[in-house]
């Protein structure tokens, strides 16, 4: 438990390609299911099974008849080597496994031995390998630091998807009983309890109340934090992290008072009590379903008409592109709200009407930029416009701030740089991968800090803010330098009946 | 795995959480905290006694908010913040205090 | 076995085919002017053999422009007049029809191999009037 | 000779078409079960026709990755199609096709025979790039190489066969159209054919399949509008109703 147990890459002006260094990473590997039930709650074998080699291409082949993604992008690589610098684990620990290509080819050349003429019969010619206990191993270490965060897809020219690869790799990992228990016991959590922390309808309920009488006690204001409120107009699902650490609480209190101020109905649920869904992360389409199911159910049983979620990234992509797929067709909601909406919308709109009284100069204590957290960037939308997913949180930020810039425009927008804890590797076993995967985004933030005075960075995940209130220190920064969006919303956003600073003289109402 | 506290065995997982919550006794923190070069005061009693006290009730650690809040009631609302128990528990509160503690790790995306 | 059989089947269907293919007509060679110079065709009637015109008359007619713009020296065999000359044949009333007239000489391999020739927009394409 | 490379090229010519076919069919028939579109990307279903043709034509992807490549690599496939449109005077009949056709099949030849230079150029450039970048070493197959060998050596002969050691053409258009044609016995040329039928051979079997693939790919070529409209596919489906 010693701090840095491996060297800590020091930030430089900008990140230079290294030249590549074979096995740097080679050692480092996520703790493996060691308790049965992790895996078989989710239904995978329970420890790694005796006939895994058969197996395991039993599932590939399953995989690539079942997934035109993996079928087409084992096939289409012609190696151009475009990808080879746009990860950012690679970039920081020289390791050409690392590399999104070198990645792939982890599993390609499996493939290409045992189901492609050329690999069957001329392995040697075309990089065809037989699938050995090295190579399971070696798909599991790597596959486990790989974030799927979907860079490497926007610069390869058949857009193939790294992310694709290592959720299948996991799947076949899985498949055979060889999980990660991170993943895996997080998943069993949902199932089980309702959302990946593993907090129980009371916990949720203890730590909503604090909030609600913290609000009493800060702005003399009932803003109340709603849970199983059957006949809502809208449920909320946030990530379980926003009950439960900093900066994610300051989020959620910012929710709550955008609901209070909009008078519009919410409420949580406790069986969704997590927006986000490990079940992609591991590639399974069942546990995926299984996990967004609960989203419907809820909404169906407290009756509500819209579904929100809360700041998180993968969640939303989840939300956003398969949420229709998984648990649809929400046709028992109003039909003017697309389903689901993200919560940036949902205040973008609210901002845009005027319904919210914001004093931007709340957020003078800050200069902020925003980091695109790449499951939004690169998997989602938000509004009806193309790249809409970078536009309104901004908006939304500048609305309520007077100080924002942005970073290195090749570090935003689609190319932005993943936080480093993405894709299930957000667990104190991948600290290594995690610091070096931070590298980018902290030297992209760097800069902005010297250049141009930037103080905070925001972020609408959870994994992100969890990443880099863990990582910032790591690299001679606060860890309270990261800060959620509507944590600012929240400080700016004076509601209709609150106190003023210092008196208890009431204000009037302006309508 | 495990760690030996004054002669006896105690199971603990790969990152060290105890296995049974039951077998907790304090010695273990002690032993733990020892291993970590930290000397466990009555500040980090405190906490991992809450720590403790909040898991009979709700079958989870609390809420770093519900955490500070507690401790700002108990020892002063200077007190009451994350800084403070960072300070204490430089690996963070939750999950070193609760390895301490005999609680399981709460993991998630925290 | 079976895919023996199969085997077998796709060879015999592929030998026929290419059978097929060569019991289709050749392109005839009477593309040169009965009774000229050039009729008798390898026994040193042309300027070269057969092969070698094919291959390379542009190079050639290159080659002589060269020689006779830059140096003056008409004294190459490969002259575009004397092509035009045993290849231009004649219609019905005996009048030379020009070589690059559609199906004549020049223009049925060059439309053939979809070559543009520029020679005549210049040259003589029938053969002087002696 | 040219019974032989008749037998190659009726072979080289099935295992194409049936293979590539074949390819086609499987990744056709492969479900789509997630919308997975690499975003911000259109919603509508012309916005993804304009973006596929960006990416095929242009080489978007690329273009926004390393410059280098795609200039190498927009070369060579530029001027290859440009060649290999010359070459389409060898296989079909002036008066099978219109006039304008044939007009134009005609204007390209000048274009399609220096287009060659910026072939082997371009191949040049990818091969000395997957030599000399060590990343790009590092994930290179022996057929990664020879692959642009196979290639820069059909452009080279191809070349050669322009501008220095002519070939008797009309002769070679013949057998190609089944004409009865004797192949000329012309070195470059036989390395030429040799090396296309190869290519052929082992185009539905190798990384040649990017060709196709570009098409099929998800990323590319989904609309983005899953909260608009429901997508599902049939084993999902089926999942579904299991389940409920």
């Amino acid at each position: 438990m010693a701090k840095a147990e491996f060297d800590v890459p020091e930030l430089q002006e900008y990140v230079d390609v290294p030249e590549v260094e074979e096995g740097t990473m080679a050692h480092v590997k996520s703790f493996v299911v060691t308790k049965p039930e992790h895996n078989t709650d989710l239904g995978f074998p329970g420890e790694l099974v005796e006939d895994w080699h058969d197996k395991a291409l039993e599932k590939l082949d399953d995989l690539r008849g079942r997934y035109r993604s993996l079928q087409v992008f084992l096939d289409a690589c012609v190696k151009c080597g475009s990808c080879t610098d746009k990860c950012q684990y690679f970039l920081s620990t020289k390791d050409p496994k690392n590399m999104p290509v070198g990645r792939q080819d982890l599993l390609r050349k499996v493939y290409r031995r045992y189901f492609t003429f050329a690999g069957k019969y001329f392995p040697k010619l075309v990089g065809a390998e037989d699938l050995t206990r090295e190579t399971l191993d070696d798909w599991y270490n790597y596959y486990h630091q790989c974030s799927q965060c979907r860079r490497c897809s926007v610069f390869c020219p058949y857009g193939i998807d790294t992310a694709e690869i290592s959720m299948a790799a996991r799947e076949i990992l899985d498949s055979i009983g060889y999980g990660q228990k991170y993943c895996n016991e997080i998943i069993a959590k949902v199932h089980k309890i309702g959302n990946n922390l593993g907090l129980p309808g009371p916990a949720i309920e203890n730590t909503l109340e604090g909030l609600e009488e913290d609000m009493v006690d800060d702005f003399g204001v009932e803003v109340k934090f709603p849970l199983d409120v059957k006949g809502a107009e809208v449920l909320l699902v946030t990530p379980s992290a926003d009950f439960f650490v900093e900066p994610h609480v300051d989020g959620l209190i910012g929710y709550g008072k955008v609901f209070h101020e909009a008078g519009i109905s919410w409420t949580m649920s406790t069986t969704a009590s997590e927006a986000g869904n490990f079940g992609m992360f591991i590639g399974s389409y069942e546990n995926m379903r299984r996990v967004a199911l609960r989203v419907r159910e809820a909404a169906l049983e407290l009756g509500v008409k819209r579904i929100v979620f809360g700041e998180c990234g993968h969640a939303w992509r989840v939300a956003y592109a398969f949420l229709n797929t998984l648990a649809g067709p929400f046709d028992f909601l109003d039909p003017d709200y697309p389903v689901p909406q993200h919560i940036c919308e949902f205040t973008d709109d609210l901002i845009k009407e005027g319904r919210l009284n914001l004093d931007k100069s709340q957020n003078d204590d800050m200069v902020l930029t925003f980091h695109d957290s790449c499951n939004v960037a690169r998997a989602t939308r938000m509004g009806d416009k193309p790249g809409g997913q970078f536009e309104i949180p901004r908006n939304v930020i500048k609305a309520v701030c007077n100080n924002y810039v942005d970073m290195h425009q090749d570090t935003i927008g689609e190319k932005t740089f993943c936080c480093g804890g993405g894709g299930g590797l957000l667990t104190d076993d991948l600290m290594e991968t995690r610091v070096n995967g931070a590298v980018p985004r902290m030297t992209a933030l760097q800069n902005a800090m010297n250049e141009k005075g930037v103080t905070h960075m925001a972020a609408i995940c959870a994994i992100c803010k969890s990443q880099f209130t863990k990582v910032l220190p790591y690299f001679g920064m606060e860890m309270d330098q990261i800060v959620s969006v509507h944590q600012l919303v929240g400080n700016a956003l004076i509601l209709t009946t609150q106190k003023s600073e210092g008196d208890d003289e009431e204000q009037e109402n302006d309508d | 795995m495990a760690i030996e506290v004054d002669g006896k065995s105690y199971e603990v997982d790969e990152e060290g959480y105890l296995v049974n919550l039951d077998d907790w006794v304090p010695g273990i923190a002690n032993v733990m905290s020892a291993e970590d070069d930290l000397e466990l005061g009555d500040e980090h009693w405190d906490i991992i006694n809450f720590l403790r006290e909040y898991y009979q009730e709700y079958q989870i650690a609390p809420a770093v908010r519900v955490l500070t809040k507690a401790v700002g009631k108990k020892l002063g609302k200077e007190k009451g913040n994350s800084k403070y128990l960072y300070a204490l528990f430089p690996y963070g509160p939750g999950k070193q205090a609760c390895r301490y503690a005999g609680l399981p790790k709460p993991t998630g995306c925290i | 076995m079976h895919r023996l059989i199969d085997l077998k089947r796709v060879a015999v269907m592929m030998v026929a085919s290419v059978l097929l293919s060569f019991a289709t007509a050749a392109i005839s060679d009477s593309t040169v002017v009965e009774g000229s110079k050039a009729a008798g065709m390898d026994k040193g009637g042309c300027v070269a053999p057969q092969m070698d015109m094919r291959r390379n008359h542009m190079e050639y007619l290159k080659h002589q422009r060269d020689e006779v713009v830059h140096k003056g020296d008409r004294s190459s065999k490969f002259a575009l007049a004397e092509c035009v000359n045993c290849h231009a044949s004649k219609d019905k009333k005996g009048h030379p029809v020009p070589v690059n007239a559609k199906d004549q000489f020049c223009d049925s391999c060059h439309d053939y191999a979809a070559v543009n020739i520029t020679c005549f927009q210049c040259h003589r394409k029938v053969p002087e009037e002696k | 000779m040219s019974f032989f490379f008749a037998l190659l090229f009726i072979l080289a010519s099935l295992v194409f078409v049936v293979g590539l076919t074949l390819k086609i069919i499987q990744y056709a028939k492969t479900p789509v079960p997630l919308k997975i579109v690499t975003t911000p990307a259109p919603v509508t279903k012309s916005g993804v026709v304009l973006r596929m043709f960006r990416e095929v034509v242009f080489f978007e992807s690329l273009f926004k990755s390393t410059k280098w490549t795609w200039i190498f690599s927009w070369v060579f496939h530029m001027a290859l199609l440009l060649v290999l449109i010359r070459h389409l005077r060898y296989f079909i009949e002036p008066d099978a096709v219109p006039a304008v056709v044939w007009t134009l099949i005609e204007l390209v030849q000048p274009f399609g025979m220096y287009a060659g230079f910026g072939m082997v150029l371009g191949l040049v450039g990818l091969f000395l790039r997957r030599v000399l970048v060590d990343r790009v070493r590092y994930i290179s197959a022996p057929s990664d190489y020879l692959m642009l060998l196979m290639l820069g050596f059909i452009g080279f002969s191809g070349l050669m066969m322009t501008f220095v050691v002519h070939t008797d053409i009309v002769a070679i258009k013949q057998f190609f159209t089944f004409n009865g044609g004797q192949l000329p016995a012309d070195f470059p040329l036989i390395i030429h054919l040799s090396l296309v039928a190869l290519l052929m051979l082992i185009f539905p079997f190798s990384k040649l399949l990017h060709v196709p693939g570009i098409f099929f790919s998800p990323t590319r070529n989904q609309v983005d509008n899953p909260r608009e409209k429901r997508h599902i596919v049939p084993w999902a489906k089926a999942l579904e109703e299991e389940q409920n």
